[in-house]
């Protein structure tokens, strides 16, 4: 690229192709580079519709601080090929501000990007791929895209090297020079962008919400999961799996998701800390046996990554519109917890903390993370250890006349587990009494009923209920991935001179109305910020808080994510 | 509950809790209560070692009667409960109890993929070929002219289910059938079958007096099966196929090694070891 | 009794006996007598925790106009034996004014009876009925019950021919002569209640809500069930199986809930209107599929009969928390009809009438009846017909290009069915364009989203939507079988110069703002009424609709339904 | 779609759609669908009579690729689904697709439980011991040592599912397996499943190329069954459970007849006929 880049914060790359192109490879390299060389980013990607080997687009948003949503705009698309790529032309959002580099000797571009306005350019990316051995095309957008950003060789080159190292030398010579060609042809072209990656002093990862979602877990303590494939969820169980084994726990491929949830609340109830891993057609399979664990107070922990609804609705992409029926899907009053992570990188406290929340309150957690959360990778700073473990009030010592339903002052009763003598007691969904037994009287339901509920708005949540950060009379209340285009919104704002407070709530059940009520003290208006079609988060907030008289609502279903800009208009209209 | 006495022989009463049961009188299931606590008595088991689970029909009453660990679970999904504990808790002896609505209608899938998983387990289905908790409907295994439910009204027309012959189909690796009127015959065979290692499973034709008062009969039509247990699927599956239905005794007993999770290669890691996968 | 009995409007009598007195067939005995005789009444029955065998009460409300509910205190209780009597004593409420009888021979009175302060008597109950060859004393009870509130010996033994007929002349004989010494024996008791039947008009009939709701299906144009046996929605299925043969229909038993909801799908997805009735365990399991009916638009009723929750709860006592799950259950945006009736009889007319809508809008819908409704016995006038019947827009002569999920005005599509030629398209619950096949455009996922959510909100519900009775400055807003006592509350007060409006929803979802704020126009304050532990509905209600400022929530959870005092003591406060 | 045309012969052509599959290149499934619609074509049935109804994975996306009615429901409640309907209009030919996932994993219940049924549907399940549409992890048909999933890091070792095994066992009355590279010979096979009255399953070994490319080798394995179809249920068992797993054709067709719903007595009553047992 010409040398006239202009230093930026940050710029989305995208790399499409069609099937077997390899523009997911090339992305992940181009993520792992820069991260090598210190800058932060965020990958996603997106495919067509066909099981495997349809077209397919790595969209990589790189920058010098931490990013963790889509960028508004794409800055360069680097088309291997033409393939359906009008299919990925809303995600990227290219405008006359975009550069798009297709191939030479490619047909026409499609009429989406035609019409975005964006720049086109040509180069023989083929022809560049052709003329090395063994040279493949996507190992030359990598290079176009590399010195785009300016990104220096040997960054890359040290990639090729371990993701090839099985390959073997001669695949990594060619790609290496498939590489330098891709940069060489790059320098003709005008693109107004560069990183310099900050000062690196934070150990950095690069992980999906999937496998931070695993990591939480472990790390709070879970040592048993069984669960039942299912997009967007799967990663976690595949990173789980043989770290379980590692951990000295296990896993256990269930038939269904009625069995999963009944086998985790079976480990769980003989103490080993259970969790499954599911989306929205899974959860709902598992709702009854999410009431028998709120009844007979046996803690699992259960993510659901959502995707779009309803039914099996859009299975790769992400909607937060499972909210509904995690904090009321279940027959009866069936109080339990619902926690959402903010980011890809709060996928691993939310959940550890989740972990130890079920634990401590003997009730099942609902994690709601969602496909965007889930499969982004993301560059991040190493998360801190926190100290939220698994940590089970258990009975050890039970005295004669042991009751595991006994009410309690924190509604927490002691529990046994199988294996402590004296301590039997049978585990039950009918109501009972104190000791456990089946009854219907009036009385043994109440209390039961007041201590289920009472365990969980009684425990001290600390500051972990919601993110709050900023000031001003404007509030923007929002969760889950939408948390990200909210506060990126909310920092342009400010440089303009526009006060406005950030709400993100992380605990969505119980409800915390002191604590909300403290939040939004000073606060006049709000703009409450969803990714659903029927407002299901507002009527939460409306159903269990008190809101300013004034609300304006940014509301609209998936596929696609909000932007920083979408927010940013409304946080305008709000103001 | 009591703390175990460890120092003298424990006896069958020390199996059983002080809740009164809530079956009519004369129930089957009084009986197959009597003959698990005879079989952990003989197998001597502390009975904070033994977890009994179960789902939701008047047999699935039974682990509260006890005095060991219990779980009253959900309709159905007994065997998922009693799944997770034993691979969680491998040490423990879990006893999933159900009954034909339970076990066989609703839990039909969990029964054959736990056949199939061969988990160290044993499995009882007290099984009176009719819902009886809810009042007398017909479930898989009643007679294809039972005609006293208004739910099916000349008869259900069906092929009853046959337990025994899909357990072998799908791989259980211990099949046995008892007659709750038999409290020690059945006791032997539970014990047997806790013994055993890997999935068993042991249909104990339990009689509803209430809804079926003509299984009072059964009493007279069970007889021993003439045949020693056999070790070959194939075979037992032709004898079970072709028997009157009626034959107790251990019918098929195989040597496919139980379900074993995986085990660390090395010493178990702490979770901080996991980090070097993601750091750049 | 003695002739100083004074005129009443209502008496509320039990009979209680061990398992095998037959209390509950004296109970049923008698409210067919008294019906016949001209009066109205309502019978509920409570048993022991024993499978079979156990004791058990009648509870029998008599009155001379319509009564929908439980009276607040027992009048009469004549106790056969004693055989856990107290058990049942929240549920029969005696007082001062209560009269106990029992049995002259029989030990002594249980406390919580005698600490109830009523007027306790005996009379040689088992003595009578030994008296007379064959003579049983649950007839006996029945001759002092009709002594007490003067109905006359032939409408009894019109009963006992009719309910014994098959029993033979002996039987016949040996229960009236026991129930002419039951009659003889109460003479020299003081009970000051008599009951003058009105000037019988209407036809009459009895009724469980029960057998109302599967009637009100089949007079909707239900012709296909299938469903899996649960209480306290089992009567519904088994009123129905035999019925639906007659009518040209079938009902499948199926092998659970997950497949009982499929096979209703599939038959109306064949173009027969179908039915399955369940409880909260049951609905729970069918939500993945529900959601499935919402996004195939494929019409199905579904019959909740709620019982204590959570888990397996109390199963066969009342309670009206499945509202969360009814309303919230499934994934994603995912809107459907909810509807609830508001009496025994109304069970016949709501579920005609989701029949109506959920054919017409090519939706599922939930009827939320409960453990009262459906197994209380009640007198009632005979309903009206209603002209609601399954009406769905076929599309029988499809053009080329036929659009199965074309949006049109109202949002519904016209539907074809199987063996319509040129009609053929796979219905999809994966999101899809308007031909139906699978789309994970934006465009196609808001426009189905939309349409989805508009054919509910922009139909006509009629005057249906909630019955609302008064005016007043204070509303009682409510649903379901809280609106008896409500309405009966709101009675008294009105006689006491308190004017209160009833507010009762049949329709809780959609929400029908527009309507809502018009019934309260001019009220000032409001007292919620329901019968959870959580108070789901006001959170529906406070999510959904703009309250008065001043609300008062009378929330209870079960197992005791609430009674008129409960309600009136609640709008004296808050008023 | 195009309306039927009436007066001359369907082809196979007329029972496809113009929708084109999302599948891979080369995977079995494309087969399967020609089978079906060569098999429609021989019957001669109009499109609009026919439903396939399916659940969730690759294979169950096959309804939207036939010119027939369609219903892609929920992961394993296709049966579920075609059975509703089919007893609901008795006059269609109703076809259930699925995949060893779909129908042996989450959908087993189901399985026996329309086997024990014997209502006249017509279940293919396109077998390739794996899940597909989810990238790759074992189903209950997978060979224990296949160790290509995370999940499952040394294999499952878990004994496969025998689906044929199991219909025989709850009652199917027509069991047959065709391998998806013998387009016409499954063609065939399925024609003949329709034909039959009663529940007819046939298990069609249909490899998947992205994540079981081993299961190329497919082609080299299959033959037909040596032996003439049998319709002595023991006998059949005793075959399958012996056989090598590849050979195909009709392993087994009884004569049970299929299940009917009971019919009204007289003529069809209206709804007002009721009120008479409410009447006081
Ligand atoms: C999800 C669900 N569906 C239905 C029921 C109602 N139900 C309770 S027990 C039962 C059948 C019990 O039959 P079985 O297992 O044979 O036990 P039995 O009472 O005959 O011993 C049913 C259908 C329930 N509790 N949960
Ligand atoms: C309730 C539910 N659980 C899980 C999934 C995810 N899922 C979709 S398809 C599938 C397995 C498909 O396997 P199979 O039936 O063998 O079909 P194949 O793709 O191999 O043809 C799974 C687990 C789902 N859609 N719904
Ligand atoms: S109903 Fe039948 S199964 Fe249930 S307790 Fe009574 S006799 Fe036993
Ligand atoms: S993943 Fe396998 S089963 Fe699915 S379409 Fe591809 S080859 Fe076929
Ligand atoms: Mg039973
Ligand atoms: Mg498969």
């Amino acid at each position: 690229m010409t040398t006239s880049a202009t230093e930026r914060t940050s710029v989305v790359l995208a790399i499409n192709g069609s099937g077997g192109a390899g523009a997911i490879t090339a992305g992940s390299m181009l993520l792992k580079a820069a991260a090598r060389a210190g800058l932060y980013g965020l990958l996603t990607r997106a495919v067509g519709p066909q099981i495997r080997g349809g077209e397919a687009v790595a969209i990589l948003r790189l920058a010098t601080a931490p990013v963790e949503c889509a960028a508004d705009r794409c800055d360069l698309q680097i088309a291997i090929d033409w393939m359906n790529a009008d299919r990925f032309a809303a995600e990227l959002n290219l405008g006359p501000e975009s550069l798009v580099i297709g191939d030479a000797a490619a047909e026409e571009v499609p009429e989406a990007i035609a019409e975005s306005g964006a720049r086109i350019e040509a180069l023989p990316i083929a022809e560049l791929a052709k003329s090395v051995k063994g040279g493949r095309p996507n190992m030359v957008a990598l290079g176009i895209a590399a010195a785009a950003i300016g990104l220096p060789a040997e960054a890359l080159e040290a990639e090729i090297v371990e993701t090839l190292s099985s390959k073997g030398e001669a695949a990594i010579e060619a790609s290496k020079a498939a590489l330098a060609a891709g940069m060489e042809a790059a320098s003709g072209i005008d693109f107004a962008a560069k990183l310099t990656p900050p000062d690196k002093k934070e150990k950095r990862w690069i992980i999906s919400g999937n496998e931070a979602a695993g990591l939480g877990a472990i790390r709070g303590g879970v040592r048993f999961v069984a669960a039942y494939p299912i997009t967007p969820a799967t990663e976690i169980l595949e990173w789980m799996s043989p770290a379980l084994v590692k951990a000295g726990g296990s896993l256990v491929q269930a038939e269904d998701e009625l069995a999963s949830i009944n086998m985790i609340i079976g480990a769980s109830y003989g103490g080993v800390p259970a969790l499954t891993a599911t989306s929205g057609p899974g959860l709902a399979l598992m709702l009854e046996s999410v009431g028998l664990a709120i009844a007979s107070e046996v803690p699992v922990v259960i993510v659901d990554v959502m995707r779009g609804g309803p039914s099996t609705g859009i299975p790769t992409k992400s909607e937060q519109s499972d909210l509904n029926m995690a904090l009321n899907g279940c027959h009866g009053d069936a109080p339990h917890i619902v926690v959402a992570p903010t980011s890809v990188a709060d996928c691993l406290f939310t959940t550890q903390w989740a972990v130890h929340l079920a634990e401590a309150m003997q009730v099942p957690t609902i994690v709601l993370s969602d496909q965007f959360l889930g499969q982004a990778k993301a560059v991040i700073d190493r998360p801190a250890d926190v100290a939220f473990i698994a940590n089970r009030k258990v009975e050890t010592a039970p005295a004669e006349g042991y009751r595991r339903y006994a009410i309690t002052a924190d509604g927490v009763s002691p529990m046994t587990v199988p294996g402590i003598a004296g301590g039997q007691y049978t585990a039950d969904g009918l109501e009972h009494n104190p000791r456990g037994t089946p009854s219907t009287a009036a009385g043994d339901h109440a209390s039961q009923l007041d201590k289920r509920a009472d365990k969980l708005t009684k425990f001290d949540y600390g500051q972990h209920w919601a993110e709050i950060d900023g000031d001003g009379p404007l509030a923007v209340i929002t969760w889950g991935s939408s948390t990200a285009p909210a506060r990126e919104a909310i920092e342009i704002a400010r440089a303009q001179g526009i006060d406005v407070k950030l709400v993100a709530l992380r605990l969505l059940a119980p409800s915390r109305p002191d604590a909300f009520a403290e939040a939004l003290k000073g606060v006049e208006r709000a703009l409450v910020v969803e990714q659903t079609h029927s407002g299901q988060f507002l009527r939460h907030l409306r159903a269990e808080y008190d809101l300013p008289g004034e609300i304006t609502h940014l509301c609209r279903p998936g596929p696609l994510n909000f932007r920083a800009q979408d927010v940013l208009a409304a946080i305008k209209e709000a103001k | 509950m009591d703390a175990t006495p460890m120092s003298e022989a424990l006896t069958p009463r020390d199996y059983k809790s002080d809740i009164k049961p809530v079956w009519c009188p004369g129930c089957g299931d009084y009986s197959v209560l009597g003959s698990i606590t005879t079989a952990l008595a003989e197998l001597q088991l502390p009975p904070e070692d033994v977890a009994v689970v179960s789902g939701i029909g008047c047999s699935s009453r039974i682990p509260a009667y006890a005095n060991t660990y219990g779980f009253h679970g959900v309709h159905g999904r007994s065997l998922a409960l009693g799944t997770g504990l034993k691979v969680a808790r491998p040490e423990l002896t879990v006893i999933v109890a159900s009954g034909d609505g339970d076990g066989f209608s609703i839990g039909g899938n969990h029964f054959l993929h736990a056949c199939r998983r061969n988990i160290d387990l044993t499995y009882i289905v007290m099984d009176n070929r009719v819902y009886g908790m809810t009042k007398g409907q017909p479930s898989p295994t009643t007679e294809p002219d039972w005609a006293e439910s208004a739910l099916a009204p000349g008869g259900t027309g069906l092929r009853p289910f046959h337990p025994l012959v899909i357990a072998l189909a799908s791989g259980a690796s211990f099949v046995a059938r008892a007659f709750s009127g038999d409290l020690l015959g059945t006791a032997a065979l539970i014990a047997e079958a806790i013994q055993h290692e890997g999935f068993s499973f042991v249909e104990i034709l339990s009689p509803c007096v209430t809804f079926r008062p003509d299984e009072r009969e059964w009493r007279k039509q069970v007889h021993p099966s003439p045949v020693e247990p056999t070790d070959d699927p194939a075979r037992a599956a032709r004898r079970i196929m072709t028997d009157d239905g009626f034959n107790t005794g251990i019918l098929f007993s195989g040597e496919r090694s139980a379900y074993a999770p995986a085990r660390p290669e090395g010493p178990v890691v702490e979770p901080a070891y996991f980090e070097a996968e993601f750091a750049v």
